[in-house]
């Protein structure tokens, strides 16, 4: 069940790509400069006339967009050829583009981040040392890594190099795995005063979890390896690899089947721009 | 100036890493006893380090190699387009033209809904195939059978207790749904025991820093200070040191006296005025 | 009886306490070598690696951060360490900004300490793709062209003109892929790199994300699995560490007792919740009979 | 693992096809106004339990509405939020409502008011119960437990997206005696939950529990187009298990070969199965 061959398709592309080729061979020097400031004249004038959309046609074209960003992944498996067909050749483009954008959102966060803490500084609210701290922070780990990659001078990207990396493997990678490492502080006061043992499910819950937990580790072999050979199954390793890979896969992929169909609803509803009533009005 | 400079840096970095990593671990575990300054201090650079990594990170590795680069070096004047798109994030912030974000939110959502009807075949197709499981594998009724067996009652009656269309009025659904909830008790036993491993792993792998890393560095960097201190002590070489090393402890010790005197003063006052 | 009930009190900082001291004691001991267990699906994964011919090259997908370097640093470790001894050619891409320094740091360590013994070095055994944003477009562009997608290391030089790169162009000249993650990402490197192009996938999660993927190996679409930092452990007793002490065994050794003291947490606070209940009770009984 | 056609083929067609037009064409039936059935979860006679006991005993109840702020399951919980705090404001209970996202704060104060003012006494309506306490996961945790032992609440629940912080939460819900109902699409803290909670709504029941409060077309629709689409799943399951166990017992039966080239075929399984 084809479309189109292989040949007719390459032949459409071959005559879009010569068109496009003459469009945007490269430039340099001044004629650079005079298109890339024409392309940002473009750019503004799209953002200007997209300013003034009037307010009836702004859904459509939100949904429009969200249609064709998903229309390209979706025909590019759906369109089915014997080989190959030139959506799938477009694909590493497309994801350069997408990389790209995407990447301008990463000041996003950082504009309320920012507000946030420079509103506390100013005013010298309490705690404003904490704010102050975080900009120190922010410009000198930033400016270490630049720095580093962009000095002229041997000696002071080797310095610039040497400070960035205590700031990395000194501050930011203890930081962060010191901070979820609490987590394991919570388990254990909550496994003493919170887990209560109240239904046959959780007796249920609670004896798998001690089979799973003791049949991973040395502790839990060493309990159980006293067994004789014939009884190699009830060996705490082997009960807890059987309830992982059979009742656990069976019912790991009852939840996976429903979750499966839920993905292809959400996304259905996304897609098509479906989720509308009254929360959702208010915000998407 | 610089090369004594670098050199010093690149010999000692190892010792100073070890020594603010111990440091952080401290700041960020002192919250477990009680909420503090020191606590908020460290919490408050660590997000700053975070965003400012992100910022060099996605310049040095993405928007300069990807963008810049291939814009200014290479000629191809077209990636402009790129950053107006990117623009259109911001708009989230004016209150007028927020729908102008839309557009872009939009186009990254509609992407990843997009990719769902290959998501759905790729990760599932095999899903139900591999659910297809011979009731007599290799032509033989044995313990083949039994397994498939328990697999088939398990994953039908699990997916029983998720449908909401039809009430569980019929005996034999009702049990067979409740029977699936007990199964599903499996399944988060299982979610339970891995992930209390998980979190241990990741505070042994704290506790183990703090062993078998930092505390050998201390130690040897105190015998090394303990050592720099015999010898300013009592070589004749270092006089002049122990001299002006006197002369400040002694400063110091005036100066800490007139706070202490000032702070009793202030307190009696206000008690004072209270009473 | 009534001790079980005053147990109940105990303030939560005596059992964070707790915790560490029961911690320490196996981590001071240092016990030594890898435990022997070795589960069938980390010897799947080494089958997988060991067999990956010359003219192929082995591409990790690394999606985790420093928040789970414990779990996922010692995975990547061992995978690199056993690549780079038996030379087999291998590029790893980092889809998370801090993960992308710490990936690039561990290779670099362990090219130093092997490259004695054999002569490894950067851009002709081993390279790192740097830091990418993950999207749909570039996890397929992995398997239809890998040169365009990945276009420059992490260093700034163009892909294509590293003597690893070499003969690599898309998914025929890739022997397997392996997903090292934090999070659910598994099912999009399944939809866009290997199932399209029949690429074996293999997959070290963390502990956590380690349940849900044993229907994958059920289904083949997995081919092995390294779970956290003892299936990592267990994967170095395979390359010929197991008399050595690694953070992966020091971990294993440490997660024994740490086990054993959560579970007779749980029964000594189920019992004593049960002897207050009880205790309830019969003072209820004792005010409803006076 | 079969003959790999990257593209997709005519058992994707039906199956995928068949599993799109049954969500459509709930959700645009139900958006017309037809009446959709989705029974009622017994989660939800422990909820309305849990906010009749705040009610005897006279305490103030707490509604957590996730840590994961401003997505579709946050304003599920909102949902959710709307049929507790009608119930509460019947018998003038409090309801005290700690938010991570300042655009969700701004929903759960609308719909307290709301509550209240259908209720006929909106002048017992305090602002001050509905709080925006911080944006860092641990931060709100902290908070919501200051509360918790502020306030003695007598029902805690638990209704949205939770990560590592619901162990603080659920714990210190229980040093204070709450009654304490939870329900989370995220399975990694279902388990949590289960353990610390008197009940838990599981995974998609979250969904069922919301659409069934909120009467809302679309999530009404797709979730009974979701369990057509289960049903059809089992279906194919279960044709392919007979066919499977047929090939393994009677290899040479007639039409076999041509059931496997036209269904078995497109659905891969492993080599030894």
């Amino acid at each position: 069940m084809t479309i189109l061959t292989h040949n007719q398709w390459s032949a459409i592309s071959t005559r879009f790509y010569k068109l496009w080729v003459v469009t945007i061979a490269d430039r340099h020097g001044w004629q650079l400069a005079v298109f890339i400031t024409g392309a940002l004249l473009v750019g503004a004038l799209a953002m200007w006339m997209l300013m003034s959309v009037p307010t009836r046609f702004r859904k459509p074209i939100v949904m429009a967009v969200t249609f064709l960003g998903g229309l390209i992944l979706a025909l590019e498996f759906l369109i089915s050829t014997d080989t190959w067909h030139p959506l799938t050749d477009f694909l590493p483009a497309y994801g350069n583009v997408q990389m790209v954008i995407g990447s301008f959102a990463l000041l996003l966060g950082l504009v309320n981040l920012f507000m946030i803490h420079a509103e506390a500084v100013n005013k010298r609210t309490r705690g404003w040392i904490n704010s102050f701290a975080f900009f120190v922070a922010f410009f000198a780990i930033m400016i270490a890594g630049f720095v580093k990659d962009y000095a002229a001078a041997k000696a002071v990207s080797g310095s610039a190099d040497s400070i960035y990396t205590v700031f990395f493997e000194g501050f930011l990678m203890p930081l962060s795995s010191t901070m979820f490492s609490m987590i394991a502080f919570y388990i254990a006061s909550a496994a003493y005063r919170a887990f209560r043992i109240r239904s046959t499910e959780s007796a249920l819950m609670m004896i798998t979890a001690s089979i799973i937990m003791l049949g991973l580790v040395p502790a839990g072999q060493y309990l159980t390896s006293g067994l004789p050979g014939w009884l190699y199954w009830l060996r705490l390793e082997n009960v807890s690899y059987w309830l992982l890979t059979s009742p656990n896969m069976a019912v790991q992929r009852a939840m996976a089947f429903g979750i499966a169909v839920g993905a292809l609803a959400t996304g259905l509803r996304i897609w098509l721009s479906l989720e509308r009533g009254s929360f959702f009005d208010r915000q998407l | 100036m610089t090369e004594t400079m670098a050199g010093w840096l690149a010999h000692n970095s190892t010792s100073i890493i070890i020594w603010c990593a111990a440091l952080c671990t401290f700041a960020i575990y002192s919250v477990l006893y009680a909420e503090n300054r020191f606590f908020r201090l460290f919490e408050h650079i660590y997000i700053g380090l975070a965003s400012g990594y992100g910022v060099y990170i996605t310049w040095s590795e993405i928007l300069g190699p990807k963008w810049w680069i291939p814009m200014i070096y290479k000629g191809q004047w077209y990636w402009m387009f790129a950053a107006v798109a990117g623009s259109m994030f911001y708009f989230m912030y004016s209150n007028r033209h927020v729908w102008i974000s839309r557009i872009i939110f939009g186009f990254f959502m509609g992407v990843t809904a997009g990719g769902m009807f290959r998501g759905f075949y790729e990760v599932y197709f095999p899903q139900i195939g591999s659910s297809m499981k011979p009731l007599a594998p290799g032509g033989h009724w044995g313990w083949g059978t039994v397994s498939a067996v328990v697999f088939y009652a398990l994953m039908f009656s699990a997916m029983t207790y998720f449908f909401f269309s039809f009430e569980h009025k019929h005996p034999v659904v009702a049990t067979t749904a409740k029977a699936g909830r007990w199964f599903l008790m499996i399944g988060f036993g299982a979610i339970f025991g891995a992930t209390v491993m998980g979190r241990l792993t990741l505070l042994i792998g704290r506790l183990n820093f703090l062993i078998n890393t930092w505390a050998p560095q201390a130690e040897s960097d105190t015998r090394r200070i303990w050592l720099a201190l015999v010898a300013v002590a009592t070589w004749p070489r270092f006089l002049w040191l122990r001299v002006s090393l006197a002369v400040l402890a002694a400063l110091l010790v005036v100066l800490l006296v007139i706070y202490f005197r000032r702070r009793q003063d202030l307190k009696q006052k206000a008690t004072g005025t209270q009473d | 009886m009534d001790i079980l009930i005053k147990l109940q009190k105990i303030d939560r900082r005596v059992i964070y306490a707790l915790v560490i001291v029961v911690l320490m004691v196996p981590l001071l001991l240092q016990p030594k070598g890898h435990p022997k267990l070795v589960t069938p699906e980390v010897h799947h994964a080494f089958d997988v690696i060991d067999s990956v011919p010359k003219d192929k090259m082995v591409i990790l997908s690394s999606f985790w951060g420093p928040s789970t370097e414990s779990e996922n640093g010692p995975q990547t470790a061992a995978l690199m360490r056993h690549m780079l001894m038996k030379g087999i050619r291998f590029g790893i891409v980092s889809w998370d900004q801090a993960g992308s320094q710490i990936t690039y740091n561990i290779g670099k360590s362990l090219e130093q300490e092997l490259h004695r013994r054999y002569g490894v070095r950067y851009g002709v055994d081993w390279v790192h793709f740097g830091y990418k944003l993950q999207n749909e477009a570039a996890l397929r562009g992995i398997g239809t062209d890998l040169p365009t997608t990945m276009e420059r290391e992490k260093e700034g030089k163009l892909v294509s003109t590293l003597p690893v790169m070499r003969g690599i162009k898309d998914f025929h000249n890739i022997g397997a892929v392996v997903e090292i993650t934090a999070s659910g990402t598994l099912e999009g490197t399944m939809t866009y790199t290997t199932q399209p192009n029949g690429l074996k996938l293999l997959y070290c999660p963390t502990a956590v994300m380690s349940v849900e993927a044993y229907r994958y190996l059920d289904s083949g679409q997995v081919k092995g699995m390294l779970n956290s930092a003892v299936g990592a452990a267990q994967y170095e007793t395979l390359i010929g560490m197991s008399n050595v002490t690694t953070q992966a065994s020091v971990t294993t050794w440490t997660l024994s007792t740490a086990h054993i003291f959560i579970i007779v947490l749980i029964l000594l606070g189920n019992l004593g919740y049960f002897a207050s209940k009880k205790a309830a009770r019969r003072q209820g009984g004792e005010a409803s009979n006076d | 693992m079969g003959d790999i056609t990257p593209y997709a083929n005519s058992a994707v067609y039906v199956v995928e096809g068949l599993l799109v037009f049954f969500i459509l064409f709930k959700i645009i039936s139900a958006r017309r106004g037809r009446e959709l059935f989705i029974r009622r979860i017994p989660g939800l006679s422990s909820l309305d339990e849990a906010v009749g006991r705040a009610t005897e005993m006279g305490k103030p109840m707490l509604f957590v509405p996730g840590i994961g702020g401003l997505t579709v399951v946050g304003l599920q919980a909102m949902a959710i939020l709307q049929h507790v705090v009608q119930r509460a404001a019947k018998f003038l209970t409090r309801v005290i409502v700690p938010n991570i996202d300042p655009i969700m704060f701004t929903i759960s104060e609308e719909i307290s008011k709301e509550a209240y003012t259908s209720e006929g006494v909106p002048e017992q309506f305090d602002p001050e119960d509905i709080r925006f306490l911080s944006s860092d996961q641990f931060a709100l945790a902290a908070g919501v437990v200051g509360i918790m032992h502020r306030e003695r609440t007598a029902t805690v629940l638990y209704f949205g997206e939770f990560f590592a912080e619901s162990l603080i939460l659920a714990e210190n819900g229980q040093a204070v005696g709450a009654i304490q109902i939870a329900g989370t699409p995220s399975i990694t803290q279902v388990p949590f939950f289960l353990a610390t909670c008197d009940y838990t709504i599981i995974g998609d029941e979250y969904f069922a529990v919301s659409a069934y409060l909120s009467r809302q077309p679309t999530l009404l629709g797709s979730l009974v187009g979701q369990d057509y689409g289960k049903l059809l799943m089992m279906g194919v399951i279960v044709v392919g298990a007979i066919l499977v166990t047929l090939q393994a017992t009677l290899p040479h039966l007639y039409g076999l070969a041509w059931l496997n080239e036209h269904f078995l075929k497109f659905f891969p399984r492993p080599p030894g199965q």
